[in-house]
């Protein structure tokens, strides 16, 4: 009754408007495929287990509070009847768990699809972010991404999911369950989006200090706007436009920024953090942690140590004038 | 109250004794992880008293105030050892064996081996090519890059080290004090008074 | 003697062949994804055979002496072996309805 | 059986019950002192102390519990810095395990096996004094780490390479792993001393078919420990060797495997959670009865449950595993197994409704605690059929559903037995009863509280939240239940609170209890309580499951023991029929001694792996000093 109830809870809680700006991530909220099915699956057994508990805590308080006409203690019928009572709850109880285990085999097989994916995408995870690759057709990498992965609706995107330093855990509840990315191991998760959105998606394995602030977005758009995003993100980054861009450039290239950042087009090839080619068009920076503004630029420039304690993000002494300018160049990178 | 014997006394002295000195060992071990430090520190870290000469010098007060973390403390040398890729360093001094810039485990510093020398070379620069980074680090970044070199080229191996690398590395790792493994003093003899201090 | 053997063989053998078929489950998807067999699945279902074979043969040799303590042997294990079978006919269950090569 | 001339050896035969006891006092008691303290081997002692420093360990790790709940009250909180945060949540995990649920377990049997198969001491009382110095060494060396902030932050599973030598600077995960060894130490001994005082020295006639079913629980749980612990020890040792030595256990780039530690880990862990589970059966099987007023329904369905769901619970580790990427096809023969365990576990449950049914129940609080065991851990155990699903986990893995489960089946299912047998052999161990009131006051804020904190969890784990982090956004909508959660974690706190209070205050002026309070049928309350050193002036025979209820008028028992020295029977193992008199250690402080040497050397090991080589001289000398013959009063008879 209790697990009934709170199904309820949750479902009301599900109805408040979360799809904001970060999207949803929530196992109930399923919008691809396998999600779909698990779903489906998770409400089944919840519903059966409900019951199950239902019965045994009524079996509880009837055996409890029934009447008893006599003490009965070594009653030889008595117990006969309660050994068929037992023994018949045996029964009942592998039957159930043998239903539930088979609609978990199927709900396995339907995870599980051997048809070449219409997308691949190679995901690489490090403390504390994503780094996402997308190739051509012949698997030359195109351009990578960062904390932001935009899939086609409809389609069959694989992920390929590696890691970089220790062990994360790809999950975008509203997609698909998750997937561990293992150092020294290839794994694989399929994404199927059946709606047009944007969900969220975090580590779910323990990743050290920030493993709090290791999100994800996903983006499902149609056909054309997926093409035309692929498109955008393979063209070097533009110019700044503006005298402070400008000047914000020079900053970017003559600090350490470029040792680690990559920025296509220009001298930063660093590698160590993400690619910053299109950082404009993201919505999201430091992992999920802040829209992307030109304040959250600048003030996640000036102090990322106090934003996101412990991230990999050396503090840069710049200048208040140095910061500015290098956050309006980078929220150009559109 | 119980009169207990002598031995009994001195047995439970000796137990206290001995969780005061687990007490105190783990408390001088003690490792606290600060990710951003308080601006009056920064700028104290930066106060070193340089020798005339460029070599060797005296620590400042802020670096005593802190409890010498930069030579001593594994998070403070781990995140060196992170700074010293980050920031390039290997492009010219490799894993620590050198290229166009000098090796820091062959028993040999040109500016001596104190941690304050290191700072500076760092922070300021020195002639021949190494830039100076006084510009792209903080204080306390250019302090635990200084603590992590100096611990690469350390001759005895100390508790306080970074872990290896969970990758192919040529050298041994740190806190094997890989200088003591691999140098090789040669025909002519490494200057006693140039070695770095384990 | 002969009656003791087997009394305590078919008392070990639905555990054991459990054991068995799980570190087999580990190991025999690689090979059956490779070649497109289904070794998985036989192998869990012989080990369930043998499983219920032991039940049914512990069932037919259990001693009617006096000795409550054999009895009492005899008895948990009719009451274990049959958990261990229904386990391996699940774990055949599952070498039937999935690729041996979904990851 | 004995050469002894039966006229110069003092027997226990023909001697009034009060010389018996003066004489039995004198050869048994340890003299009064610190140092006496330290050096005795009396297995109540022991066990009183063993469960004491347990329920210290619960009262921290609590305080470390509503510390989360503090920081994870509203979004992006700033109470706890995430650093901090990580080293809580992970001495939280790891003190609950290691050092509070498995040891108060085992001390629970330290306690109870012994007084319920009718002997008089624990087999191996010294390597017993040696466990418990060592649990308190492990216990010491966390706890000291945590005040002076080094403690492991690497969460209680510790995978790698998160705890390895390139992410884990400093000692922290050495400590930790250090400190598994020394649990893991204490846990071994006390497990191979339940086995043996299981299998050796139960009273005569108590055959297998006769042993209580709590002392089946404890044989079987002493199993999982042999057989599951040292999984942990060599993962926790390779872990140390690829910190300090360089080996590469667990590096991929030089052919290691990080998988391999999940692997050895969760062989442990997996059986760990039975470990904790299954002493919690023995309890709720032996308080209920007593309550119910009727044997236990189903007495060989429950033994073969226990037995079953031992053997089972080495074959689940995978499902702790089920998003690694193994073959899908391998996964789901763990499915299959961890579905199995559902067989067993329902058999338990139904045998206990079963007895309630046929009987005619007294509701005093132990009973409650069974009743608040039975309406939660059946939930717990039916979301634990959620997790074994392997599609089902792979949404609520590492979420707060998890958090939900394993706090269902750990707090429910072990930790609601375990209060209960405190209400219920408080009396025996104190000689003091508990106060009703209070109890019944605690049971209801501590259920209460319970289901309003952890139920919600599941809810928040299926909406998306992941365990182990430190705080999480605003736009996310968890914030409200975690708010209502941290809320409710205070109902459950004041029920710990007025638990605690009874347990100081009942043992300071509680109604005295008398022989066997409860009118209950098993062995230890046929001796006085608390118990005298020796436990049982004369041993007992056995005829039936439930010999207090059975003889009412006076238990049979046997004589021919030895008074002046300390001697017990020894049974043999089917039967139980009487095979030897056996003398049995006196009091010794070499295992103290034994117990500083070993820590020294772990704790050095943690430093450099020459402590290994030095300090097993000192380990050596109080090993020698330990097993140093000592003449006559030491030969078997």
């Amino acid at each position: 009754m209790r697990s009934k109830l709170n199904l309820r809870a949750g479902g009301l809680l599900l109805a408040l408007p979360l799809c904001g700006c970060n999207g949803t991530q929530s196992a109930l909220h399923a919008e691809g495929q396998a999600a779909t099915a698990l779903k489906g699956l998770i409400l089944l057994i919840v519903l059966v287990c409900a019951l199950v508990w239902i019965a045994v805590v009524g079996v509880l308080f009837w055996a409890l509070l029934r009447r008893r006409t006599e003490f009965a203690a070594g009653n030889k019928i008595h117990d006969h009847r309660l050994r068929l009572a037992v023994y018949s709850a045996l029964a009942a109880t592998a039957i159930i768990v043998a239903g539930l285990t088979v609609a978990s085999f199927y709900a396995t097989r339907a995870l599980y699809s051997s048809h070449p994916p219409d997308v691949i995408v190679q995901a690489k995870a490090q403390q504390w972010w994503w780094q996402f690759t997308y190739a051509d057709s012949e698997n030359r990498p195109l351009f990578q991404t960062a904390n932001e992965l935009h899939i086609p609706v409809g389609k069959d995107v694989l992920i390929t999911l590696e890691a970089l330093d220790v062990i994360h855990s790809l999950w975008i509840p509203a997609l698909a369950g998750k997937q561990d990315m293992i150092p020294g191991r290839r794994n694989e998760q399929r994404l199927h989006a059946e709606r047009q959105g944007i969900y969220r998606g975090q580590c779910a394995e323990f990743c050290g200090i920030q493993h709090s602030h290791m999100a994800l977005v996903v983006v499902a758009e149609d056909e054309d706007d997926y093409a035309a995003w692929l498109a955008e993100q393979q063209k070097p980054a533009a110019d700044p436009i503006t005298a402070e861009a400008e000047a914000g450039r020079a900053v970017f290239l003559g600090k350490p920024c470029a040792a680690c950042h990559t920025i296509r087009g220009t001298a930063a090839k660093g590698s160590t953090g993400p690619d910053l080619t299109h950082i404009g068009s993201r919505q999201t920076l430091g992992a999920g942690l802040l829209p992307v503004t030109r304040g959250s630029l600048a003030a996640w420039i000036a102090d990322p140590q106090t934003l996101k304690p412990g991230n990999n993000m050396p503090l840069v002494p710049l200048s208040s004038d140095e910061v500015r300018q290098v956050s309006a160049y980078l929220e150009g990178l559109r | 109250m119980k009169q207990y014997p002598v031995a009994v006394r001195l047995a439970s002295a000796a137990g206290a004794v001995v969780v005061l000195a687990m007490a105190a060992y783990v408390g001088w071990a003690r490792e606290p992880r600060t990710f951003r430090l308080p601006p009056p520190l920064q700028a104290g870290l930066n106060d070193i008293k340089l020798m005339a000469s460029g070599i060797g010098g005296a620590p400042p007060e802020a670096f005593f105030a802190m409890g010498k973390p930069y030579e001593a403390g594994s998070f403070e040398l781990s995140q060196g050892k992170r700074l010293y890729s980050w920031f390039g360093c290997a492009a010219c001094h490799g894993d620590g064996q050198g290229g166009k810039g000098p090796s820091f485990i062959d028993g040999w510093w040109l500016y001596g081996p104190g941690l304050v020398s290191i700072v500076a070379s760092i922070r300021d620069g020195r002639p021949h090519g190494m830039p100076a980074f006084r510009d792209k680090m903080t204080a306390d970044e250019i302090w635990q890059l200084a603590g992590y070199i100096k611990s690469l080229g350390a001759y005895s191996a100390h508790l306080s080290a970074p872990g290896r690398n969970d990758d192919k590395s040529p050298i041994p790792a740190e806190n094997r004090a890989p200088a003591e493994i691999l140098f090789d003093p040669g025909p002519t003899p490494h200057h006693p008074d140039q070695g770095p201090t384990p | 003697m002969m009656g003791q053997l087997l009394r305590n063989s078919s008392l070990v053998l639905p555990p054991l062949v459990w054991a068995v078929s799980l570190q087999m489950g580990e190991i025999m998807p690689y090979a059956d994804c490779g070649r497109g067999s289904s070794l998985t699945g036989w192998i869990a279902f012989a080990a369930a055979t043998f499983a219920a074979l032991g039940c049914c043969m512990l069932w037919l040799v259990r001693t009617r002496s006096l000795n409550t303590n054999a009895r009492f042997v005899d008895h948990v294990g009719l009451i274990t072996g049959p958990v261990f079978t229904f386990a391996l006919l699940m774990q055949g269950a599952a070498a039937l309805l999935i690729d041996p090569c979904a990851h | 059986m004995t050469k002894d001339d039966p006229i110069l050896t003092p027997r226990d035969t023909d001697i009034a019950d009060a010389e018996l006891h003066a004489r039995l006092m004198r050869t048994w008691t340890s003299p009064p002192g610190l140092w006496a303290a330290i050096a005795t081997v009396d297995h109540k002692v022991i066990a009183r102390r063993y469960i004491a420093t347990a329920f210290v360990f619960l009262i921290l790790g609590g305080i470390l519990a509503l510390a989360m709940r503090l920081q994870l009250s509203r979004p992006e909180a700033r109470y706890i810095s995430p650093d901090r945060y990580n080293q809580i949540f992970t001495m939280h995990g790891t003190n609950m395990m290691f050092l509070f649920a498995v040891p108060v377990m085992e001390a629970m049997a330290v306690y109870l096996v012994p007084l319920m198969v009718g002997t008089r001491n624990i087999a191996f009382p010294r390597l017993n004094a040696f466990s418990y110095w060592m649990f308190l060494g492990g216990g010491l060396l966390l706890w000291l780490s945590f005040a002076l902030d080094t403690a492991p932050d690497v969460g209680w599973f510790a995978y790698v390479p998160l705890s390895g030598p390139e992410y884990g600077p400093g000692k922290r995960a050495d400590l930790w792993a250090q400190m598994i060894t020394f649990t893991e130490i204490a846990a071994l001994a006390v497990a191979v001393e339940i086995v043996v005082t299981v299998f050796k020295q139960r009273a005569p006639g108590m055959s297998l078919d006769r042993v209580p079913v709590l002392v089946w629980a404890m044989l079987v749980m002493a199993f999982l420990v042999i057989f599951a612990m040292p999984a942990i020890m060599f993962a926790s040792s390779t872990l140390i060797l690829d910190r300090l030595v360089g080996t590469q256990f667990y590096n991929p780039a030089k052919g290691g495997d990080a998988l391999l530690w999940q692997h050895l880990f969760w062989f442990f862990g997996h059986p760990e959670v039975y470990i904790i589970f299954l002493p919690a059966v023995g309890m709720v099987s032996t308080i209920l009865p007593t309550f119910v007023r009727r044997p236990l329904f189903g007495y060989m369905l429950l033994v073969g449950a226990l037995i079953a769901t031992g053997i089972l619970s080495f074959g689940l580790w995978v499902h702790h595993m089920f998003v690694t990427g193994l073959p899908r096809v391998g996964e789901s023969f763990f499915t299959a197994s961890s579905m199995a365990i559902a067989l067993p576990a329902g058999a338990q449950i139904f045998c206990w409704l079963a007895t309630i049914w046929a009987g005619k129940p007294v509701f005093r609080v132990p009973f409650l605690f069974v009743l608040g065991f039975i309406v939660t851990f059946v939930l717990g155990g039916l979301t634990g059929v959620m997790v074994a699903s392997l599609p089902f986990d792979t949404q609520v893995h590492d979420t707060y559903f998890v958090v939900a489960h394993f706090h269902y089946v750990l707090v429910g299912g072990a930790v609601f037995p375990l209060l209960g047998a405190v209400y219920y052999w408080f009396p025996k161990m104190t000689g003091r009863m508990m106060s009703e009131r209070l109890g019944k006051l605690s049971f209801w804020l501590i259920f209460a509280g319970f289901h309003l904190t952890f139920f919600p969890m599941h809810i928040l784990g299926l909406i998306g939240m992941p365990r182990r982090i430190y705080t999480y956004q605003p736009e996310l909508p968890w914030a409200g239940l975690n708010l209502f959660v941290s809320l409710s974690s205070l109902v459950l706190a004041a029920g710990f609170l007025v638990f605690f209070i009874d347990v100081v205050r009942s043992r300071r002026s509680g109604l005295p209890a008398g022989r066997n309070p409860w009118g209950a049928s098993t062995l230890e309350w046929a001796t006085a309580s608390p118990p005298p050193a020796y436990n049982f002036a004369h041993i007992p025979v056995v005829f039936s499951r439930e010999p207090l209820w059975d003889e009412k008028d006076a238990l049979p028992v046997t004589s021919g023991l030895r008074t002046d020295r300390r001697e017990l029977l020894v049974t043999s193992l089917a039967a139980a029929i009487p095979q030897a008199r056996e003398s049995v250690p006196e009091d010794s402080l070499w295992p103290f001694f034994a117990a500083l040497a070993t820590s020294a050397m772990l704790i050095g090991s943690i430093f450099t792996p020459w402590a290994v080589v030095w300090g097993a001289f000192p380990m050596a000398v109080t090993l020698i000093g330990w097993f140093w013959p000592k003449g006559t009063k030491e030969e078997m008879s």
